[in-house]
């Protein structure tokens, strides 16, 4: 059942150094907030999986919370390369980056997969590609028709955070719109946080919506524009001029450090 | 009316659309050729974006491929899973837009690695949803510069297969397939063949009729820029 | 693209002797006009397919429309038993039945996997039961865990059926309330018959509602009422006396005949 | 207060239920009990109805696991698809209750066919969701009317097995595995062991102490009757 807490003491009670976590997010509702309480709190040695990893993921893969990336594209959507991403990548700074690349269908399975509590993601992908050589994946034959399928591990979070725009006071959450992956994130991780725009009396039924269960979600925080520079529908928009920003923000490794001294690790926690 | 080499991908690429096609489209320049085609030729051609909004109809260009506007003006929106499981993969789309950081002869991509995947030289975004899109779709439509860098012999990375690949629209000019290989069909208005052969890091081939690709017109290009002008900031 | 099209002329088009045909609805949105349809037009030697066939199944077989049945559980909700069925089963009245038996996790898991084009549904289930020496099911290997799972061939009905409570002018269709494997049951088949309660010029979003794009379906049917005795959320309830009463009706092989003389055959086609 | 031995039964059913469960219900008995604990002692009590309802808070008991009361007063619904792979297959489902034709002594159920499969004598509706609600959740409940004919040493069909089965309660008593076999260890109110013995098809184990369960009281008869009164006609 859900505990009504702090975004920092649900990260504090939570997530632990050396733990697997997903911050999911399409584009819409990433749990910004959260990602930096993670920087805040110094975790580190994360295994950090998101199908898109963009901004927030940049930010604490530059802050060195990172051992491992599990995703599909990594970029700044709209605007380009994710310059701490890629210098981690490129020149282990500030600390060496484990890769596990996969494609958006491989993950979206084997969230799937996690969600259900299935060892593996049932698919067609991946074939003749360069992926197979550098990446987890196997076969299975179908008993039925004798054809090859591939097979992705399921993934199991240790830690799912999201965020969504309501919580009710028994902790039930609702999210709306563009809802990704989001639902097979808090089912397929041991633990989840789900940070909120609002806690509200009673969740009014809306057209699109997901919601999930008090008993599915371990800890539910209020955090108003947690999902900022990302948007939140029917909330606030998206900052696009930030996201262009960083490209240049993050592109120098001082740059970067004194924006985040002075941006989250300065901030006060929510 | 004067327009740019990337208006002639744009206008180049929408054309190939049809009001009968559903078309999966990632953000950048597929996105302004499909948006393209349904402001003009292709209103009833279907946008569905990876985020999982079916049938979406933007106002304006979305900036990413999660814009609030695409689920609010889809017909339908499903989570991501889905998306792939049930759509992608279950053969509904016919169209798939891909860019990507290089392509071979065979019409295969690379968006992963510029340089060796362990300690690469660039890391690029990756593949996403290109590696199924190029094996699901009927009909695989690529969209990048022309360059010698792009367009090399031998790629870095194979991230997704170009045996559904129909047809490369670039700024300078048109390839498709012939027996397998990418085969220059079509340069745009003021362009030379030798022009695109000086871009392309393998021999190219040249059909016998390189047509000469049909400037913009007015419509089109009024259409176009409207649609740019209202990017969102 | 959706053909707006009466009901007779839907299945007149596209339903065919031996056909594999499912006809969804878990309770709710049954869509029993579409199936006394079937009835009307003399279809033959079908495979019926339902995770939970009740009365408007037991009509079909009783009128010796199957051939075979595909099913996970073959009752009359909140009643007892079906008697056309078990007729059919027990005694091969009025010609023999073939079944195919899952349980609803296989069903469910085989149209999820037809809806996807796969050829199999992974689950863990039928294990250590009786019907797996009686039905089509396989095992898989996951090739990272070495667990064994169950592996249900695929569901593909060469026509998917069912009701919905909405669609607008180019048949897009909206549904909602229980929505069941709806969804799976269109996607699934090859072709695809909607009925609906009514058409209107647009859809509203709804809480809840499953929307299919008129591109997946082949033909929309205006049919008030079609869901009869079963309920239609927001439009009519369940006919629950009607349940109850066809315990009688259905018990005796004359009064069926008469019965479906009268209220089936003898009634115009919608 | 007088009571049948149809309430007894739904009374002890529904005492096995607390607030932190999470429920897995049928229709007929199980309903009856699980949405009686909701009215006494176990308002928070998560009731989970297959057709995708998840947290339904019927006012009046269903007659169906479709009724669209249970759409409208629950926290969420799901896709049937959904429903067994994410929710029960996935374990988040902590009680299941099941219903059967037959009975064994180690708690494996039939609900296929009484006779031979192939040409039964009679054919039952068959296992539902049966089969895999009685190996994902942690504690299946039986509810059973206890007959020689119900209670059999050998099945005529495995449709569920019996190892998650924490408890049978029937008309009579209340059976528990012990070293996997059902033994009484409670009958109700005017019930002699014998009693349960004579209605039971194999010879049947009994506790050392076997308890009198304690009547209904007149707040869980109140709610029964009135749960019962409102079934819809």
């Amino acid at each position: 059942m859900a505990d009504i807490v702090t975004l920092a003491d649900a990260v504090r009670e939570l997530v632990h150094d050396g733990d697997t976590v997903a911050l999911e997010g399409f584009t819409h509702l990433i749990p910004n907030a959260a990602g930096h309480e993670l920087i805040r709190q110094g975790l580190n040695d994360l295994t950090l999986v998101r199908m898109t990893p963009d901004v927030v993921y940049d930010q604490l893969i530059g802050m060195g919370a990172a051992r491992k990336l599990v995703f599909s594209w990594g970029g700044n959507p709209g605007v380009g390369s994710l310059h701490r991403f890629r210098d981690a990548v490129e020149h282990d700074w500030p600390a060496p980056l484990a890769l596990e690349e996969h494609s958006h269908a491989g993950m979206a399975a084997a969230y799937a997969a996690g969600a259900a509590d299935l060892p593996f993601g049932l698919l067609r992908g991946y074939e003749g590609t360069d992926l197979v050589a550098h990446t987890r994946v196997g076969t299975v034959t179908c008993p039925f028709t004798g054809e090859e399928l591939t097979a992705v591990p399921a993934l199991r979070p240790d830690v799912g955070i999201i965020h969504a725009q309501q919580a009710d006071r028994k902790g039930n959450v609702q999210l709306w719109g563009i809802t990704g992956v989001q639902k097979e994130t808090v089912l397929a991780s041991s633990r989840s946080i789900v940070s909120v725009e609002e806690i509200v009396d009673e969740l009014e039924p809306r057209p699109g919506a997901v919601v999930l269960p008090a008993w599915v979600i371990d800890a539910v925080a209020e955090v108003p524009g947690g999902a900022r520079p990302s948007y939140a529908h029917g909330y606030y928009e998206r900052d696009n001029e930030f996201y262009a920003a960083w490209d240049s923000i993050s592109r120098d490794r001082d740059t970067f450090a004194s924006w985040m001294r002075e941006h989250v690790l300065g901030a006060v926690a929510a | 009316m004067t327009f740019t080499a990337d208006e002639m991908m744009a206008v180049a690429a929408a054309r190939r659309l049809t009001n009968d096609n559903v078309c999966f489209v990632g953000i950048g320049l597929p996105s302004v050729a499909a948006n393209l085609a349904r402001r003009t030729h292709a209103p009833r051609c279907v946008l569905v974006y990876e985020s999982g909004t079916i049938g979406a109809k933007p106002g304006k260009l979305p900036l990413s491929i999660g814009d609030g506007e695409l689920a609010e003006t889809a017909d339908a929106v499903v989570s991501v899973p889905e998306m792939f499981a049930y759509w992608l993969q279950a053969g509904r789309i016919d169209v798939g837009f891909l860019g990507a950081a290089q392509i071979d002869p065979n019409g295969n991509l690379n968006s992963t690695v510029i340089g060796d995947y362990a300690r690469p030289k660039v890391r690029l975004p990756g593949g996403g949803g290109a590696p199924e899109i190029a094996t699901s779709v009927a009909d695989v439509f690529v969209m990048l510069r022309q360059t010698p860098r792009a367009f090399v012999e031998r790629l870095d990375f194979k991230t997704s297969r170009g045996d559904r690949v129909r047809v490369v629209v670039t700024d300078l000019g048109i390839l498709e397939p012939r027996d397998g290989e990418l085969t220059l069909v079509g340069v745009h208005p003021g362009v030379a063949v030798d022009d695109v052969r000086a871009a392309t890091g393998w021999k190219l081939a040249v059909a016998d009729d390189v047509d000469v690709t049909a400037p913009p017109t007015g419509v089109e290009l009024a259409a176009l820029r409207s649609l740019e002008s209202i990017v969102r900031e």
